[in-house]
């Protein structure tokens, strides 16, 4: 290419992209903004519209919780703590702490994989602001409480066979570790 | 060529300063004599048959007798590739530079240098690369102890949780 | 303003027999203070509001909406916040320098409204000289540009006060030969004066007069871009390179100075062009009121002012940054030879038709809406292949 | 005529700085606006991720694996289980090994795009990076409702992957890449074949292929140099042979071969297959398991080996010996940005500072990834 023919075609590639460039965002003056105007300006709280599958700050059903401490071995972190003991007399399993430290939690989502009834879980809860690391455990046992034992038949109970219901929905589109749960949509 | 073929090669080329050929799955590996390791590596490079162009990764393993550092090589030209390694002593492990070799090996050798203490005879900058200067210390070695505090930083955060029984987990 | 004095004089509102020049003097820093507050400062917040809107619309955003209506307020409370930060002067810095730089950079902003010519009868000072003028005081920039850079004691503000100094420097010089074709068809500096040679319908602008001045308007409009260090060429404030350039190291209403110069300039420019190219305040006589006549004139003028000002943050939006060699380039090898060759192409044409061509206006607008035509085909185009409705989060 | 006496400057580039992609630092010896050499300082991220390795156990190390490279997280998830899978020899179900690169792949779309956008910002141009940030969100938003996470994914198991596609994700995924195609063709409009951006880019820390090889640089920053190797074709792993893609090589088409323009062009081609590869797994995705059974308390035999993954910054190389136990001996992550980062010294020598600014970024170096 020659000068003079090359310094016409730099002007001109110039001024044709430029051209382009500008149609492109002139474009974008009539599109929709995308952006949230969290958290006042929207129809619904954003916690209702995560997915379900969303992992925000752990919760646990204290009801349906088997003492099993599979969450708490399966925490790369440690920031569970769980102290389950043996009543002597009644031969009853007896929780007296299930503490969670939601300031130190990475929300992997390994523990509530590990649980057998999905009595620990995440929500979509994810607004945990506070002053103090202190008040970010969560402690779930305010009084110790009995360990859930799983029955031989489906659970009668009123008071637990909802939860332990939705404990079980929740491991089954959680797709339990073992990949035995059938796939949730059909393939193409 | 495959992995052992090659190594056998350069088992061919240096006799007894090949040390060792592990024919472990799934990565079977040469234990090259730590004062070869250079030779060793130009022939693997320049070598018309193995033109290993690429280091692709250099790793130190600290095993508590001993101090290993693993040479992942590569060829581009003929898409094949081979792992030497060399043992070094624990105390004072120290072995010649690949830096003349693969450029590439500059950096990773500072890093293992930093991590495992390994010091590389002959290399152009040897210096701490992702520790600070002034840490004491090489944390990938077994033995490690993390200090309590950096220039005053502590580097620890108790657990603010307490647990009511004594029991260790 | 003459006879304004004379007037103030004559009421005897200063008592009796007072200093002429003094009288003149309290005039002149009342009527500036009123056109600074007035005007110059209120665009300059509004236009940092209007940047950020349009910004955001072309980036798929919002946008500021929270400060009164639309967020309307917005640049009040950015004023307010800044004004009430820590002036900080690092102890490095040489602190007479560094504080007096800002000044110097909101007088080279406040000099030019002087001779801005709202209307055929509202401007300050019709200077003989006026585009002149206005270029000379509008590179005055630069002094205070290169004293921030160098008072910080920052390498980044250093070497954004020296690419600064280097660059408006530069292009000055295709700016200047840029004005030069208009001076040529008018044969006059005065604002008043170029407005007048041109009428109020687009083929009567210089825009439109001949391909030289459609070309030179263009350089100048680029021209001005980069000395207002103006994306692509705020190389200076660079903020992926320099951080924030020369305005590094300040803070507070020091700051604020410098920004609100900065996107004050933008009305200059527009009204640089405005005067020059495209008609100014020139509006088809409908009325004999002086008055509605003034007020249809200035919001001709400030219509086309505002503009310009627009496609300046479109084009920010848009175009990325150049380099400094390249800034360099553009303007040496690229703007320079152009307008040489501009200023000689419309020295012919005036000498071929003194009177200018009729029928050449008219073509080249017709040229315009062609392009213009084209340029809409093409935002439809993206407009169409985009499909903007796939939201996949039910939120919004 | 007399030379003109110049003084040298050393500026401190980093480790705040807007450019700096995370937090780098460089020491820059300048002359005026022409660097001498700018001298790459690094570990201001260093998490010791290898040594938190063998604390933590080889289930609960894959968290982890995340922030290394918070950007396209997916493969190094992918190559933590992939590595232990090899030393375990475990088989993953096919309908496992789709999730992956169905996953991955809309990882590598969205890196790539944070890539390019932090390029064009770097080079001041503001808008296109809110462009692909809004097309990230989409892209987080779909792996979002497939894994929970729009960052630190924790997506893949070893064997396998943790969570089936959930119903009707197929669908939203095939109705975003119809979106995606034509929005690639305008982000090119605005910004990749715009003259500015060109001549910023062209002619820029050209590396020559002997050079990229001899300094282990991999991905796209490899195949800029003209060098057509990628992993998923030359070392085939999980189901990529399954797919028809091209692999995108540089050709020095803007300005000499292996220049800035070339690794950024290779991205955004990058792109264009990634989605291709898409629309082929979302079509032909098998029934059945997703994750393999592995027993819960995981121990690989004593033993070592190594995995290269094609991630966003290319080939990764994971080296995992184990010892027997259940927590791993020893794992190394041999990342694309620390060889491209090795690469920056030797490249600056009589460059501008601006374009420091835009070698990083088109060397798509992520600071975490250098200093794990």
């Amino acid at each position: 290419m020659s000068a003079v023919s090359e310094y016409a075609h730099n002007i001109k590639d110039t001024v044709s992209t430029i051209f382009e460039g500008m149609a492109v965002t002139a474009s974008h003056f009539m599109r929709k903004p995308y952006t949230v105007q969290y958290p006042d300006r929207m129809p619904v709280r954003v916690q209702d519209t995560l997915p379900f599958r969303y992992r925000g700050i752990l919760e646990v059903d204290l009801e349906i919780c088997t003492g099993c401490l599979a969450c708490e071995r399966a925490c790369p972190i440690d920031c569970i703590v769980i102290v389950a003991d043996k009543d002597q007399q009644t031969r009853q399993l007896l929780l007296s702490q299930f503490d969670i430290d939601i300031a130190k939690c990475m929300y992997c989502g390994l523990c509530s994989e590990a649980c057998p009834t999905g009595s620990i879980h995440h929500t979509t809860e994810f607004e945990g602001a506070d002053y103090s690391l202190e008040s970010l455990i969560r402690r779930f046992v305010k009084d110790p409480v009995i360990a859930y034992k799983a029955k031989k038949g489906p659970e009668t109970d009123p008071r637990i066979a909802p939860i332990l219901s939705r404990g079980m929905a929740y491991l089954d589109q959680w797709a339990q570790p073992g990949g035995e749960k059938p796939a949730g949509e059909e393939p193409a | 060529m495959e992995a052992l073929q090659i190594l056998e090669r350069v088992k061919n080329r240096f006799g007894d300063r090949v040390l060792e050929i592990s024919e472990k799955k799934p990565d079977p590996f040469a234990v090259i004599d730590p004062n070869a390791i250079v030779e060793v590596g130009r022939f693997m490079n320049e070598d018309p048959e193995l033109a290993m162009d690429c280091l692709s990764n250099e790793s130190g393993v600290d095993y508590k007798d001993r101090v290993e550092v693993v040479y992942h090589l590569f060829s581009y030209q003929h898409r094949h590739g081979a792992v030497l390694k060399v043992k070094l002593p624990r105390d004072n492990p120290s072995v010649a530079t690949l830096e003349g070799v693969w450029k590439s090996a500059n950096w990773m050798e500072r890093e293992i240098f930093d991590l495992l203490g390994v010091n590389f005879e002959g290399h152009s900058d040897m210096r701490r690369i992702l520790m600070p200067e002034d840490w004491i210390g090489h944390p990938l070695r077994k033995d490690f102890v993390e200090p309590p505090e950096y220039h005053g930083i502590s580097t620890v955060r108790e657990s603010p949780i307490v647990r009511l029984d004594t029991k260790k987990k | 303003m003459q006879t304004l004095i004379q007037n103030l004089i004559a009421s005897g509102a200063f008592g009796k027999n007072p200093p002429r020049d003094l009288v003149a003097a309290i005039v002149v820093f009342v009527m500036s203070l009123v056109v600074f507050l007035a005007i110059a400062l209120p665009f300059a917040g509004i236009v940092t509001w209007v940047e950020r809107r349009v910004w955001a619309r072309i980036q798929s955003r919002v946008g500021p909406n929270r400060v009164g209506p639309q967020g309307f307020l917005q640049w009040l409370a950015d004023g307010v916040k800044i004004v009430c930060k820590e002036d900080i002067v690092p102890d490095e810095a040489d602190a007479r320098l560094f504080k007096l730089a800002p000044f110097l950079v909101m007088l080279a902003f406040t000099l030019p409204w002087a001779v801005m010519p709202f209307s055929s009868s509202l401007i300050l000072a019709d200077l003989n000289v006026g585009i002149l003028y206005m270029t000379a005081v509008t590179a005055l920039t630069v002094v205070g540009v290169l004293m921030a850079g160098w008072a910080s004691n920052n390498k980044w503000s250093l070497i954004g006060g020296v690419r600064s100094a280097a660059q408006i420097v530069s292009y000055e010089i295709p700016a200047g030969l840029s004005i030069f074709p208009v001076v040529l068809m008018t044969g006059t500096l005065s604002m008043q004066g170029i407005i007048r040679g041109q009428g109020w319908a687009p083929q009567h602008w210089f825009l439109f007069a001949n391909p030289f001045t459609f070309v030179a308007a263009n350089i100048l409009y680029m021209s001005s871009l980069a000395e207002a260090n103006r994306t692509p060429f705020d190389l200076p404030e660079a903020e992926s390179e320099l951080v924030a350039g020369f305005a590094t190291e300040y803070s507070g209403w020091r700051y604020a100075c410098f920004s609100m110069a900065e996107w004050g300039n933008l009305f200059i420019i527009g009204a640089i062009i405005t005067t020059l190219f495209l008609g100014g305040w020139q509006f088809p006589h409908v009325t004999n009121n002086v008055v509605a006549m003034n007020v249809l004139e200035l919001i001709t003028f400030s219509v086309k002012v505002l503009f310009l000002v627009f496609l300046s943050m479109w084009i920010r939006a848009t175009l990325p940054r150049v380099r400094i060699d390249q800034l360099m380039t553009a303007c040496w090898k690229y703007f320079v030879p152009i307008s040489f060759v501009n200023m000689i192409g419309t020295a012919v044409w005036v000498a071929i038709w003194p009177d200018g061509n009729v029928a050449m206006g008219y073509i080249m607008f017709a040229g315009a809406i062609a392009l213009g035509a084209i340029f809409i085909q093409r935002v439809i185009y993206y407009l169409r292949r985009s499909q903007m409705e796939v939201y996949l989060n039910p939120t919004i | 005529m007399s030379t003109l006496r110049t003084e040298e400057m050393t500026l401190n580039m980093g480790p705040q700085h807007p450019s700096t992609h995370g937090v780098l630092r460089f020491v820059v010896r300048a002359d005026g606006e022409v660097m001498r050499e700018a001298i790459p300082d690094v570990g201001y991220l260093h998490r010791s991720i290898e040594k938190i390795a063998e604390k933590v156990g080889y289930r609960g190390f894959m968290p982890y694996t995340d922030r290394v490279d918070y950007v396209c997280a997916m493969f190094t998830n992918q190559g933590w289980g992939m590595v232990c899978e090899k030393l375990a020899g475990i088989e993953v179900p096919k309908r496992g090994e789709y999730c992956r690169v169905i996953a991955a792949e809309f990882n590598r779309i969205a890196s790539h795009l944070l890539s390019v956008g932090a390029m064009a910002m770097d080079i001041g141009a503001m808008t296109p990076f809110a462009h692909v940030i809004r097309e990230r969100e989409m892209i987080n938003d779909l792996i979002e409702e497939l894994c929970g996470a729009r960052l630190t994914f924790n997506y893949m198991r070893i064997g396998g992957v943790a969570w089936d596609l959930p119903p009707g994700w197929r669908e939203k995924a095939l109705k975003y890449l119809d979106h995606f195609d034509p929005i690639l063709e305008e982000y090119n409009a605005l910004i990749s074949w715009n003259k500015i951006y060109i001549e910023r880019l062209a002619n820029v820390g050209v590396i020559t292929p002997a050079d990229a090889i001899n300094y282990n640089l991999v991905g796209p920053n490899l195949r800029a140099c003209g060098i057509k190797w990628d992993i998923r074709k030359d070392i085939p792993y999980s189901v990529y042979p399954e797919f028809e893609f091209e692999v995108p090589v540089g050709n020095g088409q803007w300005g000499k071969l292996g220049d800035s323009m070339d690794r950024y062009v290779v991205r955004i081609r990058e792109m264009a297959e990634s989605s291709k590869i898409l629309r082929q797994a979302l079509e032909k995705i098998p029934p059945g398991a997703v994750l393999a059974k592995v027993v819960r308390n995981f121990k690989p035999p004593a033993g070592e080996c190594q995995i290269r993954v094609e991630s966003g910054r290319g080939d990764m190389g994971w080296y995992l010996v184990s010892d027997g136990t259940g927590y791993p001996w020893r794992v190394h992550v041999r990342t694309g940005s620390f060889a491209a980062m090795g690469i920056i010294q030797k490249l600056s020598a009589g460059l501008m500072i601006a374009d420091l600014v835009t070698l990083i970024a088109s060397l798509d170096v992520i600071a975490p990834e250098i200093d794990r």
